[in-house]
């Protein structure tokens, strides 16, 4: 019977994806992402256009365009697996968040895998425009009025996309979309992990909005845990 | 000489066929019609989005039913976008200076009663006249293409002002397509709008009838002339304008970009360019423009007037020569629209004075008007009251101009609502009021039905009240300095003026819907109306001497003699107190 | 009928002028030492404006219920003194109050545009950009650093295009995003877009100055009363024209010494 | 005939077949205004640009030129014969002169295509240095100039082709006035291109 076999050939498939997603029997890739040298300083955002944001911080906030921690840690680096691993597959169903709040992008480098749903929030009292400065993908430039519905969009190529508010020009974040569902963003530590890792060879990438990208190749054989670390080198201007 | 085939071109047959009569047809009355059509359909779209654009200013974020319909990305959920109000406002200034101001009184009017009034079978060139037409149309539809691309309309206003219009869409949203669209039509436009001058002077210069000196003309002919005049090296300008915009859209050249311009992140490729060229080229055709709307409004108000009032006017002559030296002036004004876009100072004064000038000649035709009321005998009509409203619309403009001339108080009014006041009253509301009492007047004529006179008459007294209750109070918004083309009024100083904002808006909603008694009113009496005489209101001119509506080649093949000028009113003839031009009779005065 | 549109347009013309004659809605109070002379110009110009506005209007209302729907059957009359009479006394009156206006509004627009700033003026150069106004002061050196548009980065803060690794005169730069001034002191203001078209308006100040890119203007003014007041673009720059503002922050001499202390720090 | 084209008018003149005349000149009044709004472009650019270069105009332009002024000749030279066309009496001695105004007629459009494809030669020349129309502001307004009159030129081409096939039909039939008007065109055209080639030339 022509269906039966469909059905056991589905069977078969599904057997398969669940054991992939069930045994986190691959490899894991961790490190840490440090700077050498002195980075500029951040200098106070001057809010001042915009009260309503502006009243919202005890202390004013600085720029974020390099963030660093105890260590010489370096924070929103986003590191990934560039090439060796297989495409993410379709997009997972979950959206990822990009808020507005208090004038500033939560978070500063946004993730996506491309063709995964991205939803703009507002939650400031003042209109922002979200202007995604796009090369490989189609380039847009809403506004978003203050309790406007969160807008949302798509991009379906692998891009470093830089965002920008007209309205506030300290506002500027980054659309990470990567094709692959292996990635991380370095936080407070600078560290980052990526696990799940199926034997094969890698190549992974840290980029970072000002520093650029750095690339490291790794193999993975079974399930060990490899450490790669990156350095990059600041710019004092 | 011996003229081969003089008389072919003009004694043509009444052609067959519904598309060369109706659609592509070479007779001046039914292209009159379908620029009056055309109008018809400018104005309500542009009406329809001035609503949008009201609602919107008083409840942001509120849902229009069906915009979303529209535009998805312009009105996610219903909800308008900023970015989208400054579309639909760019969409209204185009629609309406252009397809409605431009179109109404003078090309559709104009192409109807010109060649009439001076007794001639149609106009000098009748493909030209054709081929006008149908360019405009095509420039019409360049233009409406921008609300279904998914760019959406220009956001940069109907100025255009470089290099925001210049530059792509780095510099918002509309900026790609959509203004491509937008110089593509406007550059289409002012071919046809050239093409239709050009007839319309030869016309007036080579086809009079015998007798029909130049100073016998009715004022409306007059008016329609000195416009085309204007028209004619207005849009010679605005075209290779439009022709420098696109290039710098599309072919990478400067002529209105300067180097080191970062527009969202991106240093733009150009260099050397001037944004106040554009400014120059834009307002040397804008400033004219206005008195493209306006001059024909006048011809036809000062036409209706005087078989209103039953009497000629003071005089014609001054009307005539006001009018000329208003045309004459335009030309010389256009840098008071650039105060304070940092020209010279110096040429800021010369400006102001020939500016202030032109109030001279302004002042002059409104107490002609106004004298020419004493001792009358008027008579009421829906014509009639928007001739009169036109007056009263035309003073409340105009004196606002005394402020807008002068750079010192340019300083604080330019760019508020005080100029969106000013200009839409003396330039939109005066002119629709010259279109509507020529459409009262005309229309047996045209039809060969009466309207509905009632009905007329309630629609000019809601026009005329809910006009000024719109745009009164923006004049008092200027003062406080409410700046105009915000698509939300979130700044401190703007919050406390909302309250007037709504009135505002309230204003507008009534009003617009009393154009609908308008609408109502001219489909009905197009098919159910009373039957026309061919001389209702006992009008003298050469149009009232042709059956209602006239056939196709006006004057039966004839042609009429003219005897004396359009203004024989208040005199002793066969026919009561006026005297028809092509009558031999003489004229008694009746005193 | 013709009574009736007296009626309505004398209720117009009346009720039109009130808020302007009470002053319901007016220009807000001038902090400048040069406002003065335009607050002046524009009572005279209402005054005179809103003379020839009532005149007309009452006269068209008065003329219509007169003469319309006549039922005597009167002769037609002609106004007194006929064309000539209306056409002189339109070139005298209308004329000389024209000149009037134009040449007394020549002082007011003179003492923005045609005096030079004082030589120990502030300066101060403002940059437009979608959407939104930043303001340099030439810090320590009293030197502005060169601009390079190459330069700008906005995530970074450097919102001018500055080079401070090459360019010693833009280390001290002080660029903020609120205009300060100290009171009565006289403030050159070097104007420069950045993207597109902008422009500079404070009401409470009576200036209105376009940015025009490629094009560096410049205006002058004295504030004389310290406060808060909006700076206001009012020249269509995109999306988010309606959104583009600044704060104009005029301060005594020691707040001010203290803020620019304070914003030296920030940079 | 003559009487009833007298009844036409005030004046007694033949209005139909004076509106191409008058047209043809307000025509031209247009066409002057839009070329200057493009000088005033030139000179406002001109003076507001510190870094302007100065196009030097592809040599062939001068030959151009004599082509251009040369068919302003021939257009003249067939003047005697369309005359005698449009006069009705194109048999015997006016027979052979409208002959030879057909052929003077043939030769301006002739004269004309040659310069059109003169202009595209020297598009072709600078387009070989590299010069494009974006390259500069010169080469800009080089390119947008030479196209507009090209233009120009091209709707004047279509009218002698239209006046053409109207004269050398079998029933010649052509309004004098319309001929006229075709001549007042070209001959414009020859001194518009004149002048913008001084307006090129020269640094305003």
């Amino acid at each position: 019977m022509r269906s039966k076999h469909v059905f056991m050939a589905g069977v078969a498939v599904l057997a398969a994806a669940a054991m992939a997603v069930a045994a986190p029997s691959g490899g894991t890739i961790s490190g840490k992402v440090t700077y050498e040298g002195t980075p500029a300083k951040q200098k106070v955002i001057d809010m001042s256009k915009e009260p309503s944001c502006a009243k919202q911080y005890t202390t004013p906030p600085t720029g974020e365009a390099v963030v660093t921690g105890a260590g010489n840690s370096l924070h929103n680096v986003v590191v990934y697996i560039s090439a060796g691993a297989p495409d993410g597959g379709s997009a997972p169903a979950q959206a990822v968040t990009f808020t507005q709040k208090g004038c500033r992008y939560i978070p500063h480098v946004a993730v996506l895998q491309v063709n995964q749903e991205l939803k703009v929030v507002n939650e400031d009292q003042t209109s922002h425009n979200i202007h995604p400065l796009a090369k490989a993908n189609r380039e847009w430039n809403k506004s978003q009025p203050p309790g406007s519905p969160a807008i949302s969009e798509k991009f379906d190529k692998e891009e470093f996309i830089p965002v920008k508010c007209n309205v506030h020009p300290w506002m500027h974040g980054t659309f990470a979309v990567l094709k692959t569902s292996h990635y991380a963003v370095t936080g407070d530590s600078g560290g980052f992990t990526l696990p799940n890792l199926p034997p094969g060879k890698y190549t992974i990438t840290a980029w970072h909005e000002s520093y650029g990208t750095q690339t490291q190749d790794v193999t993975i054989t079974g399930g060990e845990t490899k450490s790669v670390n990156f350095v990059f080198k600041a710019k004092a201007y | 000489m011996q003229e081969a085939s003089a008389q072919q071109v003009h004694q043509h047959a009444p052609p067959e066929g519904f598309i060369r009569k109706y659609v592509f047809s070479l007779d001046h009355k039914v292209i009159g019609k379908q620029y009056y059509a055309l109008a018809l359909v400018a104005v309500f779209m542009g009406m329809a989005l001035s609503w949008l654009m009201r609602f919107h200013l008083i409840w942001p974020n509120s849902k229009i039913f069906g915009l979303e319909l529209l535009s998805k990305v312009g009105a996610p959920g219903g909800v308008m976008t900023p970015e989208y109000y400054l579309s639909l406002m760019t969409m209204h200034g185009t629609l309406m200076v252009f397809f409605v101001l431009t179109n109404a009184p003078f090309a559709a009017f104009g192409n109807y009663f010109l060649p009439i009034q001076i007794g001639a079978e149609d106009m000098a060139f009748p493909r030209f006249n054709m081929m006008s037409f149908w360019t405009t149309f095509v420039a019409f539809v360049v233009l409406v293409l921008a609300f279904v691309i998914p760019d959406g309309p220009p956001i940069s206003g109907w100025t255009a002002y470089a290099p925001l219009s210049a530059v792509g869409s780095d510099a918002g949203p509309g900026l790609g397509w959509g203004q491509n669209l937008w110089g593509i039509s406007i550059a289409i436009f002012c071919v046809g709008s050239l093409l239709g001058s050009l007839n319309f002077i030869a016309t007036t210069l080579d086809l009079r009838t015998k007798g029909m000196t130049l100073m016998r003309m009715p004022i409306s002919t007059w008016a329609w002339f000195i416009t085309s005049c204007i028209s004619l090296l207005a849009f010679a300008v605005l075209l290779p304008a439009c022709v420098l915009l696109i290039l710098d859209r599309v072919a990478g050249t400067s002529f209105f970009i300067p180097a080191g311009l970062v527009v969202s992140d991106r240093l733009q490729p150009h260099a050397g360019g001037s944004p106040l060229l554009w400014q120059h080229l834009f307002w040397f055709f804008g400033h004219p423009e206005v008195y493209i709307a306006i001059l024909p409004a006048m011809g036809i108000v000062s036409h209706v007037l005087i078989a209103s009032i039953r009497r000629p006017l003071l005089s014609a002559k001054v009307i005539i020569y006001s009018m000329m030296s208003i045309g004459f002036l335009s030309y010389m004004v256009w840098g008071h629209h650039m105060f304070v876009s940092g020209m010279n100072p110096f040429s800021a004064l010369m400006f102001s004075f020939p500016t202030l000038t032109i109030t001279i000649p302004a002042t002059i035709m409104t107490l002609i008007w106004l004298g020419s009321l004493y001792g009358a005998k008027i008579r009421i009509t829906p014509a009639s009251l928007f001739a009169l409203g036109f007056i009263s619309m035309f003073v409340s403009g105009g004196v606002s101009g005394f402020f807008l001339a002068q750079p010192s108080l340019d300083i604080v009014l330019h760019a508020t609502y005080f100029v969106v006041g000013h200009f839409h009253m003396v330039m939109g509301v005066a002119a629709i009021f010259g279109v509507f009492a020529g459409t009262y007047f005309w229309f047996p004529k045209m039809t060969g039905r009466m309207m509905n006179e009632g009905l007329g008459k309630w629609h000019f007294w809601l026009t005329f009240a809910g006009t000024y209750c719109i745009f009164m109070p923006f004049h008092y918004l200027g003062l406080i300095g409410n700046v105009r083309r915000y698509s939300a009024f979130v700044d401190d100083f703007l919050v406390p003026l909302l309250p007037l904002h709504k009135f505002i808006t309230i204003a507008a909603f009534v009003t617009g819907a009393a154009q609908f008694l308008f609408l109502i009113n001219l489909i009905h009496s197009r098919f159910w109306g009373q039957e026309a005489p061919v001389n209702p209101w006992e009008a003298t001119s050469l149009e009232w001497t042709v059956p209602s509506p006239p056939p196709f080649d006006n004057f039966g093949g004839k042609h009429p003699v003219v005897y004396h000028d359009a203004h024989q009113y208040g005199v002793k003839g066969s026919r009561g107190d006026y005297v028809m031009q092509d009558s031999p009779e003489t004229v008694v005065p009746e005193s | 009928m013709g009574k009736l549109f007296a009626v309505i347009l004398t209720i117009i013309a009346l009720v039109s002028a009130v808020p302007i004659v009470m002053h319901t809605w007016w220009m807000p109070q001038d902090i400048s030492a040069h406002g003065h002379a335009i607050d002046e110009q524009m009572s005279e110009t209402m005054a005179e404006a809103g003379f020839s506005f009532l005149a007309a209007q009452l006269l068209l209302a008065f003329f219509v219920w007169k003469f319309s729907n006549r039922k005597d059957d009167g002769k037609i009359r002609t106004f007194p003194g006929g064309a000539k009479g209306l056409v002189a006394a339109a070139f005298i009156l209308v004329g000389t109050e024209m000149l009037a206006l134009g040449v007394l509004g020549q002082k007011a627009w003179a003492t923005v545009y045609f005096t030079p700033p004082a030589a120990n003026a502030l300066q101060v150069q403002a940059q437009a950009g979608q959407f939104a106004f930043y303001f340099r002061y030439p810090g320590a050196d009293g030197k502005f650093g060169a601009l390079h548009p190459d330069k700008i980065d906005e995530g970074n803060q450097n919102y001018f295009g500055l080079d401070p690794a090459n360019d010693v005169e833009a280390r001290d730069d002080i660029v903020t995003g609120e205009l300060a001034v100290p009171v009565n002191r006289e403030v050159h203001l070097m104007m420069h877009a950045k993207d597109v078209g902008h422009s500079f308006y404070v009401r409470e100040l009576r200036i209105q100055q376009d940015f025009v890119p490629g094009l560096d203007l410049a205006v002058h003014f004295t504030a004389v009363k310290t406060g808060r007041y909006e700076i206001v673009c009012t020249q269509l720059c995109g999306l988010g024209h309606y959104n583009m503002k600044a704060y104009l922050n005029v301060m005594t001499q020691e707040d001010f010494d203290q803020w620019m202390k304070q914003k030296a720090s920030e940079q | 005939m003559s009487t009833q084209a007298n009844t036409m008018t005030a004046a007694g003149k033949s209005g139909a077949a004076e509106a191409a005349k008058s047209g043809i000149w307000v025509g031209i009044a247009a066409i002057t205004m839009s070329f200057a709004a493009f000088t005033s472009a030139i000179i406002v650019r001109q003076g507001s640009d510190a870094s302007w270069q100065h196009l030097a105009l592809p040599p062939v332009l001068y030959l151009t030129t004599l082509i251009l002024l040369g068919s302003s000749v021939t257009l003249e030279m067939s003047r005697r014969g369309i005359s005698a066309l449009t006069a009705g009496s194109a048999s015997g001695e006016g027979g052979e002169a409208a002959a030879g105004g057909l052929r003077w007629l043939g030769g301006t459009l002739g004269l004309g295509l040659l310069f059109v494809a003169g202009q595209y030669v020297a598009w072709q020349q600078l387009a070989a240095q590299g010069i494009f129309l974006a390259t500069n502001p010169s080469s800009s307004f080089f390119y947008v100039l030479t196209a507009m009159h090209g233009l120009h030129v091209l709707g004047g081409l279509a009218a002698l082709g239209y006046v053409l096939r109207k004269l050398a039909g079998a029933r010649p039939a052509l309004r004098r006035s319309a001929y006229e008007a075709v001549c007042v065109y070209w001959h414009f055209m020859g001194g518009l291109w004149v002048y913008l080639l001084l307006v090129m030339r020269m640094r305003l």
